[in-house]
């Protein structure tokens, strides 16, 4: 098998990335803010195999399990927020999240 | 880097037919189905009985503890997969260290034991008490 | 390997991590606010006492991540006076609360908070980084949001909190992904993650420190990444602020002094322009929004980022001026001493009602209510606007010199046009405390603090020498 | 020994921050115990430092360098340095000082701000000692300003009449004029030779800068900050109005120490002046006009404390022309004896005034002989030393002064000035007791004799006429001057002027009754009265011009651009307010957007 030249990787990866972004500035509901975060994050995570693997150290790996790690820890605490907002909004609209300003 | 060419043209070209086979079923849908709209055409198809009430059901809270405590634990066991997995290299000092880890967990399950997050029904106290009381 | 002497290096650390266990456990069995107080402020009083024995002569590598020197030492010890000082803030809200509350759990938030701040403050890894970072950010959501986890009222605090919580979760997890990201690229061109000296302007590196400057801005909250931060600092709890404010900003202030030491930023030109188009936008920025805005916390917030503007002057500086890793050093100090006095401040006249009152009019009158309060108050403004005799004085003053010593003329000039803007608004608000009393109000708990922290400003403005002696070892 | 000399200016310094903070709380006995207590402490500190001074023959020693903190390569620190100018010095604040602080307990029982009283009195001697125990420029800066705000606070004390708080501003600003231009000479100095110890500052200065006009310029600069100080001409117009304040404030700051500040500064950095003789020939010029000018004043005024005030300025003005002429151990042996005796004046004067129900107005006075008759025995003393007649202290520094200048320079211009001052002043000495003591008795007094207010004035006495025996070591502080022969006719000259000045008023006294009336209506006598108009020269010089510019350009060209800048600050503020929306997915917009604008940047 031929291998990948890193390009195309970082290019994939950076697809990926601005994908979650755009979904973190275009959705209004919260959850799918969630999900494109982990999208973003999972694709950070891709470029560290990519250079652990390009490279031929765990390094890479290790990260990729502390990301993996970190996106766990921050869903849960979001989610968990997320709970307590729909119960005082009954809204997941992240819109709706301005009384503070100026 | 010739070779690696090669292989990405079959990818593109395998791409070009996945997209091509799905347009050509939604364009044949559109092209041979029905194009009149009543009120049932936008529901989900559930057997032609009109759907009632709302397909999202309110789940307790509980599960979203338990979700997120699964969450949480499960995602440690893969560092304990990746001691496994080094084992024989890491040796005593790896086994004190995932001790170490384990030991840590540990006291947060106790925590969350006593606040009573494993418990189910009745007597779960934190966010249940709190739903009461609203 | 990990020997005696690396496991004597890593006290400090242990003994933070010891704290948050012990004060969780403590939680879970024995609901007790003052018990949970008394466990985190002696674990953190045991592990400030044993810094300088746990220090070693040399610097020493534990591990690759980490590298405890004297460097670590002088930001360890500020960092745990801080968690201390922010545990004392805490402390006196839940004095002042009867709703039931438990607050037991945020002293656990805020011991990871400060493991994460200490392990930034050694780390030379970016594996530490991460780490250090993400630790002290988890933490913080949910402090930010803490009020929330109590009986759901319609309580504008508690929506606030909510609201700062969410927007500061989503936020950072966006700027820690540019961080990564950027960290990725670097990792990918060198294929290691240990900090060294700035990669020749490869075409992969530098967008890689592109985007590790996205994320390390956001952290620092300068401008444009500074949106998130007034909504924290006003929806947050004020200690929680406090905590934001100094913890997380001076401990990633610390690594980046850090990282820059293995290679100053200068040697990679087409850097230097984002940092300093960054840094004059920040002081600019950050003082114009603070110009007439009527809430106190939220000013804060705006003036802390025109702080941090100032800071990162000593970024360009590192490799130019000697001073400059000094200078930044004890920038920090001062920025931390004074923030934290202004927030306990806060506490201390804004939330003495039912109803916390954040307006600059709650100040209205203070000197003549509570003279020393007032007199506090008039001092640590003073030092925010860095006027002599105050520790933001000195501050402001090695950045001056290590300014001068880089040559950073321009960056000077923005800094002196917005530090003539700041002192409108700290005048201001000495203005409104000088006002005759308008409505009598009570004074919250927790004056001894702000005379605490007051003095000490006033102290190390006039004599700051202590400090200074101890910043060469850096 | 050493840290006995931190302790000196230290006493007084925390008794005053102790009155500050805690004076309101406490009584009067307290508060007098620990203000005075404190001079006392520190008095005794003096002395101990004085005696092991001698004892070590006249060995200047310090403290080394505290140090504070050092930034581009200047050390900055403090340190105290003790030699024979100190020790006068020294010996003259604490001691006198104290004598004051005694007479105050009396002169203040019962008022209201009794603690803040002595919490400024105490700050007040705490900046003096610093100014003149300072090793280095920054501590002789901090006790500069430190006692001019002193001043301020004191002349002001009784705040809430207005003219008051006017005298104090004027006192302040009028100095603020010759600080400047004192803060200039010192940086100039720090500058060139970047270091702050003045002792090694001026001895650079010797080896580097004869032949250079650096050193005129900053003797020039270091001038105008001493003539600002001590209320010489130009700027002396402030110390007649300063005589707002408390009588023994007037005494301790306004005539025997503050004042004289500026006579130590030139002491101090001579080694500078002598690099440059023109502006040290200014000095002789200055102090000898303002000598003569101001004993003219003093011969008309009607206020008992103007006359003081101005016979203080004329005093001084012989310091100065002391210093101008090198005779630089005459000039601190006079500010020595001026400190006792005038210091004697003021006391008696306030008892005096007190006596008279605050009444200072001298027309309104007289023949208080027979009734206050240990009063007349102070003035008469004071007045003595003040004409210089001899066997008294002021007359052997007067002489001294006179002669060694003459032996410097010969009899110039100046010299003949100030000779002609030794009469003035003999001739104003004398109507001022005349006034007081002789002739009707115009208000009845109700004598005040208490022993706190007795004690220290006859103490003050037996220094005004035995004062000129202490010993001075000067000797070591200023190179001797080079002996030259005085011849005898100028001896009698100089001894016999105070008394041809005695002799020619008693001779008016008794021909010419009315010269009263004509000193009191005469155009010339008004003119001398108002200070020789240079109140009025400068309102018209400066104020009014100024005031005018104010006015006339209240709307003008140069507010634009502050105004504009005003203008784009809030429209910026409003501006970036709005994009502070309060929606997450704006400021992630933010973020992108940042991130977008640094990889521009980069790439």
């Amino acid at each position: 098998m031929t291998e990948l030249p890193v390009e195309h990787g970082l290019l994939f990866a950076a697809a990926l990335f601005c994908i979650g972004l755009v979904g973190v500035l275009i959705r209004r509901n919260l959850i799918f803010i969630l999900m494109s975060l982990e999208l973003m994050l999972n694709a950070t995570a891709f470029v560290f195999v990519l250079g652990g693997a390009l490279h031929g150290n765990a390094d890479g790996q290790v990260m990729f399990l502390m990301i993996l790690t970190l996106a766990a820890a921050e869903i849960a605490v979001a989610l968990a927020l997320v709970v307590h907002l729909y119960r005082r909004y009954r809204s997941l609209d992240a819109d709706r999240l301005e009384a503070m300003k100026g | 880097m010739h070779a690696t060419e090669e292989t990405l043209w079959s990818l593109a070209l395998y791409g070009l037919a996945v997209l091509s086979l799905v347009a050509l079923m939604l364009g044949l849908s559109y092209a041979l189905g029905q194009q009149r709209r009543s009120r049932a055409t936008d529901e989900p198809f559930e057997s032609g009985i009109v759907s009632v009430g709302s397909g999202r059901l309110r789940l307790s809270v509980a599960y979203f503890v338990v979700a997120i405590l699964f969450v949480i634990f499960d995602l440690e066991v893969v560092f304990l997969y990746a001691w496994a997995a080094a084992f024989d290299a890491v040796g005593l000092a790896g086994f004190v260290e995932a001790l170490i880890f384990i030991l840590v967990l540990l006291a947060a399950l106790a925590y969350l034991w006593r606040e009573g997050a494993l418990d189910w029904g009745p007597r779960q106290r934190s966010l249940e008490r709190t739903e009461r009381e609203r | 390997m990990i020997g005696a002497a690396e496991l004597r290096a890593l006290l400090p650390l242990m003994l933070v991590a010891l704290t948050a266990i012990g004060t969780l456990l403590l939680a879970g069995f024995r609901r007790d606010a003052r018990l949970a107080a008394l466990g985190y402020q002696g674990g953190l009083l045991l592990t400030l006492l044993t810094l300088p024995w746990a220090l070693p002569e040399q610097p020493l590598e534990v591990t690759p991540l980490l590298r405890i020197d004297g460097f670590f030492g002088y930001f360890a010890a500020l960092f745990v006076l801080v968690a201390m000082a922010v545990g004392l803030m805490m402390q006196r809200q839940v004095r002042s609360k009867t709703s039931g509350e438990r607050v037991e759990e945020s002293y656990v938030l805020l011991a990871i908070c400060l493991l994460g701040a200490l392990v930034l403050a050694g780390a030379q890894h970016f594996a530490a980084l991460f780490v250090g970072l993400e630790l002290i950010s988890v933490a913080s959501f949910a402090l930010v949001a803490y009020p929330c986890g109590g009986r759901p009222s319609t309580d504008i605090r508690q929506r606030n909190s909510l609201e700062a919580g969410l927007k500061y979760l989503v936020l950072s997890s966006v700027a820690s992904g540019f961080l990564l990201f950027g960290i990725g690229c670097l990792y990918l061109d060198s294929g290691s993650l240990a900090f060294a000296p700035l990669p020749p302007s490869t075409s992969l590196a530098l967008p890689g420190l592109a985007l590790l400057l996205v994320g390390v801005a956001f952290k620092l909250a300068l401008v444009p990444f500074h949106f998130w931060s007034p909504d924290i600092y006003q929806g947050a709890p004020t200690p929680v602020a406090a905590l934001v404010a100094t913890l997380s900003k001076g401990a990633l202030f610390a690594v980046m002094l850090r990282y820059l030491w293995f290679g100053a930023l200068q040697e990679l030109e087409t850097l230097v322009p984002a940092v300093a188009l960054l840094a004059s936008l920040s002081m600019l920025g950050g003082n114009l929004l603070a110009l007439r805005q009527r809430d106190i916390k939220r000013l804060l917030a705006y003036s802390s980022i025109a702080h941090l503007g100032y800071l990162l002057l000593v970024l360009l500086a590192i490799g130019h001026a000697g001073v400059a890793i000094e200078a930044g050093a004890f920038y920090v100090l001062a920025y931390s001493l004074t923030t934290l006095g202004a927030f306990a401040l806060i506490g201390c006249v804004c939330e003495a009602g039912d109803e916390p009152d954040y307006r600059l009019e709650a100040f209205a009158g203070l000197i003549w209510r509570a003279p020393l309060l007032g007199a506090s108050l008039m001092l640590i403004l003073l030092s925010l606007a860095g006027i002599p005799l105050t520790v933001g004085f000195i501050g402001k003053f090695y950045i001056v010199a290590a300014g001068v010593d880089a040559g950073l003329w321009w960056l000077l000039a923005v800094l002196v046009a917005g530090s003539a803007i700041g002192l409108y608004y700290y005048l201001r608000i000495i203005l409104i405390m000088l006002a005759p009393q308008s409505e009598p109000s009570g004074i919250g708990g927790g004056r001894w603090l702000v005379y605490g922290l007051t003095l000490l400003l006033v102290l190390l403005g006039v004599y700051p020498l202590p400090v200074l002696q101890w910043l060469p070892v850096l | 020994m050493a840290a006995l000399l931190l302790w000196i200016p230290l006493m007084p310094l925390l008794s005053s921050l102790l009155l500050l903070l805690a004076g309101a709380r406490l009584g009067e006995r307290p508060v007098a115990l620990l203000g005075v207590g404190s001079v006392a402490l520190s008095a005794l500190f003096s002395l101990a430092a004085i005696l092991s001074f001698s004892a070590s023959d006249g060995v200047a020693w310090g403290i080394e360098t505290l140090p504070w903190f050092s930034a581009l390569g200047l050390e900055v620190g403090f340190s105290l340095h003790f030699d024979g100018l100190s020790a006068v010095m020294v010996g003259v604040i604490t001691g006198v000082g104290l004598l004051i602080h005694l007479y105050s307990v009396a002169y203040m029982a019962g008022d209201a701000d009794f603690a803040r009283f002595f919490a400024y009195l105490n700050l007040f001697v705490a900046m003096m000692l610093i100014l003149v125990l300072a090793g280095d420029f920054l501590l002789l800066y901090l006790g500069w300003e430190g006692v001019g705000l002193c001043s301020f606070l004191l002349i002001g004390f009784w705040y809430r009449q207005p003219e008051n708080g006017y005298a104090a501003r004027k006192a302040f600003v009028v100095t603020r004029i010759g600080d400047v231009a004192l803060a200039l000479g010192l940086l100039i100095l720090v500058q060139q030779f970047g270091m702050l110890n003045i002792q090694d500052s001026v001895d650079q200065a010797r080896q580097l800068w004869p032949g250079s006009d650096l050193a005129g310029w900053v003797a020039l600069l270091l001038l105008g900050g001493a003539v600002g100080k001590s209320a010489q001409l130009p700027l002396q117009t402030w110390l007649p109005d300063a005589m707002a304040g408390p009588t023994p404030v007037s005494a301790l700051i306004h005539a025997a120490t503050m004042v004289t500040a500026g006579v130590y500064l030139i002491a101090r950095t001579q080694g500078i002046f002598m690099l440059a003789p023109q502006v040290l020939q200014l000095v002789a010029l200055v102090g000898a006009m303002t000598l003569f000018l101001a004993a003219c004043s003093a011969l008309v005024q009607h206020d008992l404390k103007r006359i003081l005030a101005y016979s203080t300025i004329s005093q001084i003005g012989y310091m100065f022309f002391a210093l101008g002429t090198g005779a630089f151990s005459a000039a601190v042996f006079h500010l020595m004896t001026h400190a006792f005796f005038k210091a004697l004046l003021f006391l008696a004067a306030g008892q005096v005034i007190m006596s008279l129900h605050h009444e200072q107005d001298t027309r309104r006075m007289g023949g208080l002989l027979r009734p206050m008759p240990f009063s007349a025995l102070c003035f008469a003393i004071g007045c003595a030393a003040l004409a210089a007649l001899p066997l008294t202290s002021g007359f052997y520094s007067k002489d001294a002064i006179l002669l060694q200048a003459y032996a410097q320079g010969g009899a110039g211009f100046a010299w003949w000035l100030a000779l002609a001052g030794a009469l003035v002043t003999a001739l104003y000495s004398l109507r001022l007791f005349v006034r007081l003591f002789l002739g009707d008795c115009r208000t009845l007094p109700e004598p005040d004799n208490r022993p706190l207010l007795c004690w220290p004035l006859g103490i003050l006495c037996l220094l005004a006429l035995f004062g000129a025996l202490i010993p001075q070591p000067l000797h070591d502080v200023f190179s001797a001057a080079p002996q030259a022969h005085v011849p005898l006719p100028v001896h009698l000259l100089v001894l016999a002027m105070p008394v041809i000045g005695l002799v020619a008023g008693i001779w008016l006294l008794l021909r010419h009754r009315d010269w009263r009336q004509a000193f009191a209506t005469g155009a010339l006598a008004r003119w001398w009265r108002a200070g020789w108009g240079f109140d009025v020269l400068y309102d018209w010089l400066l104020v009014r011009p100024l005031l005018w510019l104010a006015r006339v350009n209240r709307r003008d060209l140069a507010d634009l651009p502050v105004q504009l800048l005003v203008w784009t600050s809030r429209i910026c503020h409003q501006g970036l307010s709005r994009l502070q929306s309060g929606r997450l997915r704006h400021y992630a917009v933010g973020i992108v957007g940042g991130a977008v604008l640094i990889l521009a940047v980069v790439l």
